[in-house]
């Protein structure tokens, strides 16, 4: 009995030495891991996730206290690429935090504008230019579509547009893979 | 010269097809010139680059030959008006391009005239020297006319360090139905020499070679004919194989060597023109004409007079559809291009473009339709006949699982969509519009990570302006010794993010008072202006100055700040 | 008029995965006729059976996952599918075998994963293992080739034996069954008898030797029968390369890595091995090499791919046929080489235009 | 040799600890959904098995055996197992923290590995030497890398597969499995006893 444990006792010893020499070896600081997920969020700081700006976030994921489907600027293929990231299953975007719509850059009617600034101290890319009593303006290739120069506003003259398509933009469709019995139909209506 | 019955090649790429050439339509009579429509529709980007800039105004009148916009950036080619008339409109207008968008166009009114302005022949181009010849060329709005329009002056500069050894003009049409640049070959062989003659003193060129294949027997012969006696020019007769004409697989084919993945084909000392390119730059430099027409084939099964057509830019493809005798109802497809790389337009009334090398009005029959859709088998065929040695089959896994990660990995921007996986597979699945759709969907990811990081470094920037400015109000708080209390200043690490937007609230909180009067004033003062009962607008704004209380230092600094560095990052 | 506006290419071959899988099926052909002259009509009653389940059982699980069922039936797949299950089932083997095989190679490896094109494995040899796993006396009772078998029943007799297992008045089953050439080499090889001895101890096992006595052994060629039937396999298979319907890589790398080891091993010790054409001629090696191996959905996709795939169903079917517990192991070669493809394919992809090697 | 050899190959393929023996199957399917992290747990896998392969028989023979207290062993061993655990998960963090992140639970989960422990008991059971040891553990952790590896690629692949709903997921993971496995019985009888 006493043996048992005496033997027990001095593995369980010579073991904690072990790993006592490699906790302080092999010493982590820091987390790189935020760096990656930081680096595969859209960087809208809109804060529908949740959270105050993307870092936070994915602060948060990498720690497990947010679920990887909260970013509706992202949408499908943000959530693709961090569960390919993390190796998890995709999850289809947390209604809860919004819905996946069209890119859209602000513009603000610049009649309107009362050259307040509150909508530059809400942006968080310092995408709007403009001082005190002057007209405003949105840098357009700045602008992330992040709506957070809405609410502040007072007389709404911000407006969300989308971005428009044009020839350069325009990108190939997902190719149509239709069964094969409806083709006819579809060439018909179209020949109609 | 030298030229014999015999096949010259020194190299040979992988795969490749055998098509039906369904050439000798479009060949039964020879080119005319194509009937002057009421209007030409002339949009503004008919190249590769930037869209060319609108140098006149509406209702202008302009003769055949003048700019009317000018090219905006290096990589950019200007317009000319093809005929005299008036400028009408300068709008969007519906341009051939697969997306069926609309894009900006000058429309102008012909009078039936046909009026060339003045213009200058370069007298004697050896005398010359190149870079000036490429300004000519720039200006005479050329570009590559056998399908992809990139600005010809471009590729006529070998840049500083580059020698080329081998100018390759492309008369390989390889595509089927498309014979215009064979039409040209028979009839106009000294101006493809003569443009030949220039490209070459252009590049400083050591040797020429004109390639051509063995479809085109009477085009060969004539440009054998017209090159006799010049030194260093050769004549490559070749088999018949799609897709042959393709600039890569056509050096590869003359010269033995292979364009490196990324690079161009200056880099290893070539440089491809197509014919007709050669044509309009001979009439650019010894005649003095701008580009304003071009030779454009009229065919498929619903045209009953199939035939090539001397055609101006802007033309409606519904006139020449007319005057080739078709049969509208017809036409089951209406493609720009060859079968093999064409796209299918969606309207009649589109206009003719600088690339525009030929439209088939396809009829259902033509095309085979009734074939559906089947699951990928993965037989390989099309790895088979791939000219650049790729897996189709393994992309179009991919690109379909939207795994482009993945699909790059097996080079996916390597692929040329010359589309012969696309016709022989056996599941008749679209594979090149499934290689479009991942470049397309990889080329937006990758601008989106761009904006991301952009925006990622704005951020974090601001968030360091915001809590310098803290820091430096605090500081400026404290000598004043201002009664309002003020929150303790910044805590680093990653909680510093939530304390600024609290900050900013709590901030925004007490500016609201001083700015509530203000707001108000601003408020009223744009609804009275929505009404319509409202002054002028500088009336007002005095007006609002007037209500308004006197700020806040700290707040109009914040502002101004702000705006200030937000210009900073601009510039 | 607003126009379709589809993608280019606007001019298609006119091909089809009908008729690839038609031109397969076609080259089967010379080895049916061989099979059936030798082994009798009970393979011609085989493909019958199996082909009616087939399309039944795809139909069935289409119709459940409401696809489309005519395109997905008439692409030939399954029919396919079928016939080499069939092809590689004893020819006396009950009604219900042929069932259950294609009955589970087509739901389970092959509409599980998807239909057509997404397999991993091929369906055949998934039916076949799971047969010959679960079934080994069944699997194994091969009739021997006509010209040597006692008694040898008519098609009537076939079809009433597969169907009702119901046999001719004073004909054992036993009687008419023996064991594969690869087979009975090695149970005897087992036993400690070296191939001159099986040969000379003729009076050893009165039907073995028989069997033993018919193989020509230390000659060029496998058992008797097998070897038409191989030779008609590879007439089809030399037809369908030269249709480039499939590409020789497979083949050449499968036939020629167990012509090399099996000559390896016999010329190191021909008392226990077999001869390099026997390997070749015997079993399902033709068969397996260029209508198995071949099928392209589980199969590598670049050419080097292609040959280290071969290579490797090459090897295995050697090493198992030789030391392993299975007189033949082709199916089970495939099943592995089958596993391997995805890995194969990431690690060997063609060497693309304009990328320089080294 | 010849022996190390034969027990090389009977571990790595006729008895494997996956696909035979039906040992190890948390990681085998819970890390096979990418190659590159399926790669990873192999290594990490192989180094752990062998580590604790050798490290329990040393702790049985000098230990246990001396002291009369075999009847400890599966406690022993599982300590053993725990330690060579800790340690190799300490060293990933160091060297791949995105390894570690992505395989997650599944690392320390490798202490649960049914096959660690069923290494480390077969090894007492068969009385294999020192060696002998060592090689079959390491015979075993490279079945398993390799099936795990291959499996990974073939998950990877059916990821983009049209299959029908119910299947999508582990179910057809699970399927997979059952077919290598019947891929695997065709080496039973490779290598008698």
């Amino acid at each position: 009995m006493l043996t048992s444990i005496l033997a027990l006792s001095a593995l369980a010893l010579v073991f904690g030495l072990i790993l006592g020499f490699a906790a302080i070896r092999f010493k982590v600081e820091g987390d790189p891991l935020v760096e990656q997920i930081d680096a595969q969020l859209p960087q809208t700081q809109c804060g529908q996730c949740g959270f105050p700006g993307c870092r936070p976030y994915a602060e948060a994921i990498a720690a497990e206290e947010a679920q990887i489907n909260q970013c509706p600027p992202g949408g499908e293929a943000t959530i693709h690429a961090l569960a390919d990231l993390l190796d998890l299953e995709p999850l289809p975007l947390n209604p809860e935090n919004g819905a996946e719509s069209a890119k859209t850059v602000a513009f603000i009617d610049e009649q309107t504008c009362i050259g307040c600034t509150l909508c530059i101290q809400a942006c968080p890319v310092d995408a709007i230019l403009g001082a005190a009593k002057q007209m405003h303006t949105i840098i357009e290739s700045e602008c992330t579509g992040c709506d957070l120069c809405l609410p502040p506003c007072p007389v709404d003259c911000i407006e969300m547009i989308e971005i428009k398509k044009d020839m350069l933009t325009w990108k190939w469709p997902y190719p149509q893979e239709s069964p094969p019995d409806s083709r006819p139909d579809s060439r018909l209506e179209a020949s109609a | 010269m030298s030229h014999g019955n015999t096949p010259e090649k020194r190299g040979d790429f992988h795969g490749g097809i055998h098509p039906e050439q369904n050439k000798l339509q479009s060949t039964m009579e020879s080119s005319a010139q194509a009937r002057m429509p009421a209007k030409l529709v002339l949009p503004l980007h008919q190249h590769i680059g930037a869209a060319a800039e609108p140098i006149i105004k509406i209702g202008e009148r302009v003769l055949k030959g003048q700019k009317i916009a000018s090219a905006d950036g290096y990589v950019s080619a200007p317009v000319h008006a093809p005929t005299s008339g008036k400028i009408i409109d300068i709008a969007d207008y519906p341009i051939p391009h697969p997306s069926g968008l609309s894009a900006r166009s000058i429309v102008i009114e012909t009078d039936g005239c046909d009026k060339w302005i003045e213009y200058k022949p370069e007298q004697d181009y050896t005398e010359t020297n190149p870079s000036h010849l490429r300004n000519i060329i720039r200006e005479a709005g050329v570009v590559g006319l056998g399908g992809a329009g990139f600005p010809s002056f471009i590729k006529l500069n070998p840049g500083s360090q580059k020698k080329i050894k081998t100018l390759i003009l492309n008369g390989v049409e390889c595509e089927p139905y498309i014979t215009c640049d064979d039409m040209l070959m028979r009839e106009e062989p000294q101006s493809i020499i003569a443009g030949a003659r220039i490209m070459r003193h252009a590049l400083q060129a050591d040797a020429c070679v004109i390639a051509i294949e063995d479809n085109k027997p009477q085009a060969y012969e004539s440009i054998c004919k017209a090159a006799e006696g010049i030194d260093g020019l050769r004549v490559a007769l070749m088999p018949t194989r799609y897709p042959q004409g393709s600039e890569k697989q056509l050096i590869q084919v003359i010269t033995g060597k292979e364009v490196p993945s990324n690079g161009l084909a200056v880099s290893i000392g070539v440089v491809c023109h197509n014919v007709s390119t050669a044509a309009a730059i001979y009439r650019a430099i010894h005649l003095g004409q701008p580009l304003v027409s071009r030779m454009v084939t009229i065919t498929g099964a619903a045209v009953k007079r199939p035939r090539n057509l001397e055609v101006l830019f802007g033309t409606p493809i519904e006139e020449l559809l007319e005057q080739c005798d078709v049969e509208s109802e017809q036409i089951e497809r209406l493609v720009m291009g060859g079968p093999m790389m064409g796209f299918a337009l969606h309207d009649t009334s589109l206009p003719v473009i600088k690339t525009t090398n030929c439209i088939i009005a396809a009829t259902r029959k033509e095309l085979g339709l009734d074939r559906p859709v089947m699951p990928c088998i993965r037989c390989g065929a099309c790895a088979d006949v791939c000219p650049v040695k790729l897996l189709p089959q393994q992309l179009y896994w991919h690109s379909r699982a939207k795994e482009f990660d993945k699909a790059q990995a097996y080079d996916l921007f390597d692929c040329i969509e010359c589309g012969c996986c696309s016709y022989v597979c056996p599941s008749n699945i679209p594979l090149v519009q499934f290689y479009r759709f991942a470049k397309g969907a990889i080329w937006t990811q990758e601008q989106e990570q761009k904006k991301s990081d952009q925006a990622r470094e704005r951020h974090e920037f601001r968030q360091m302006r915001v809590e310098r400015e803290k820091l430096e109000r605090a500081a400026k708080r404290a000598k004043k010794k201002a009664p309002r209390p003020k929150k303790a200043a910044p805590v680093d690490g990653a909680k510093m993010a939530e304390k600024m937007r609290d900050e900013a609230m709590s901030q925004r909180d007490s500016a609201v008072d001083a700015r509530k009067a203000e707001i108000q004033a601003a408020v009223a003062r744009v609804q009275a202006r929505k009404k319509g009962t409202a002054t002028k607008p500088d009336q007002a704004a005095d007006a609002a100055a007037a209500v308004t209380p006197p700020k806040g230092d700290v707040d109009k600094k914040d502002g101004s700040s702000a705006a200030k560095d937000s210009n900073e990052q601009v510039q | 008029m607003p126009f379709n506006t589809p993608t280019s290419p606007h001019q298609l071959a006119p091909t089809s995965i009908t008729r690839v899988m038609v031109m397969v099926m076609l080259a089967l052909v010379p080895g049916i006729i061989a099979y059936v002259w030798f082994f009798g009509w009970g393979v011609v009653i085989n493909i019958c059976i199996a082909l009616v389940t087939a399309l039944s059982c795809e139909a069935l699980i289409l119709k459940l996952r409401q696809r489309p069922v005519v395109p997905a039936l008439s692409d030939g797949s399954a029919a396919l599918t079928a016939i080499l299950i069939a092809l590689t089932l004893p020819p006396l083997s009950p009604w219900w075998i042929t069932v259950i095989g294609v009955a589970f190679a087509i739901i389970i490896a092959k509409q599980l994963y998807g239909g057509l094109g997404f397999n991993p494995f091929n369906p055949a040899m998934v039916g076949y293992v799971m047969l010959l796993i679960s079934f080994p006396r069944e699997m194994t009772s091969w009739i021997p080739p006509s010209a040597l078998a006692d008694n040898s029943l008519d098609f009537l007799e076939t079809t009433m034996f597969i169907l009702f297992h119901v046999l001719p008045d004073g004909v054992t089953f036993d009687a008419l069954t023996e064991a594969t050439p690869l087979d009975s080499l090695k149970t005897h090889l087992a036993l400690g008898n070296t191939v001159d001895e099986v040969r000379a101890q003729l009076g050893l096992d009165e039907e073995t030797s028989r069997v033993l006595s018919v193989i020509p052994i230390f000659g060029a060629i496998g058992g008797k029968g097998w070897e038409w039937v191989g030779g008609g396999f590879l007439l089809g298979g030399l037809w369908l390369i030269y249709k480039k319907i499939i590409s020789w890589h497979i083949p050449v790398a499968m036939l020629g890595s167990l012509l090399v080891i099996s000559s390896i091993f016999y010329l190191i010790d021909p008392e226990h091995y077999a001869t390099p054409m026997f390997h070749l001629f015997s079993g399902a090696a033709m068969l397996g090499a260029f209508f198995i191996a071949t099928d392209p959905v589980t199969a590598a996709a670049s050419n080097r791919g292609k040959i280290i795939y071969g290579c490797g169903i090459g090897i295995f079917t050697y090493v198992i046929r030789t030391w392993g517990g299975y007189p033949d192991a082709v199916a089970f070669a495939v099943l592995l080489l089958n596993m391997c493809t995805p890995l194969i394919d990431h690690y060997f992809k063609s060497s693309v235009f304009g990328h320089k090697k080294g | 040799m010849t022996e190390f050899a034969l027990i090389l190959l009977s571990t790595v393929l006729v008895n494997n600890f996956v696909l035979t023996k039906f040992l190890g199957l948390c990681p085998f399917m819970g890390v096979s959904r990418k190659l590159e992290t399926a790669i990873g747990m192999a290594l990490a896998t192989t180094f752990v098995l062998t580590l604790a392969s050798v490290c329990s028989y040393l702790a049985n023979t000098y230990l246990l055996a001396p002291l009369g207290i075999e009847y400890l062993r599966t406690i022993t061993f599982i300590l053993v197992i725990a330690v060579v655990v800790q340690f190799t998960e300490m060293v990933i963090q160091k060297s791949s923290p995105l390894l570690h992140k992505v395989l997650g639970i599944f690392l320390p989960l490798i202490t649960t590995n049914c096959a660690v422990l069923g290494v480390a008991l077969l090894n007492i059971q068969q009385e294999l030497n020192f060696l002998q040891s060592a090689v079959y553990g390491f015979g075993a952790a490279v079945g398993f890398s390799i099936v795990l590896i291959l499996f990974a690629a073939m998950r990877e692949r059916l990821a983009a597969a049209d299959v029908p709903v119910v299947f999508q997921g582990p179910a057809i993971g699970l399927i997979t499995a059952g077919l290598m496995s019947l891929a695997f019985m065709g080496f039973s009888g490779l290598i008698k006893g």
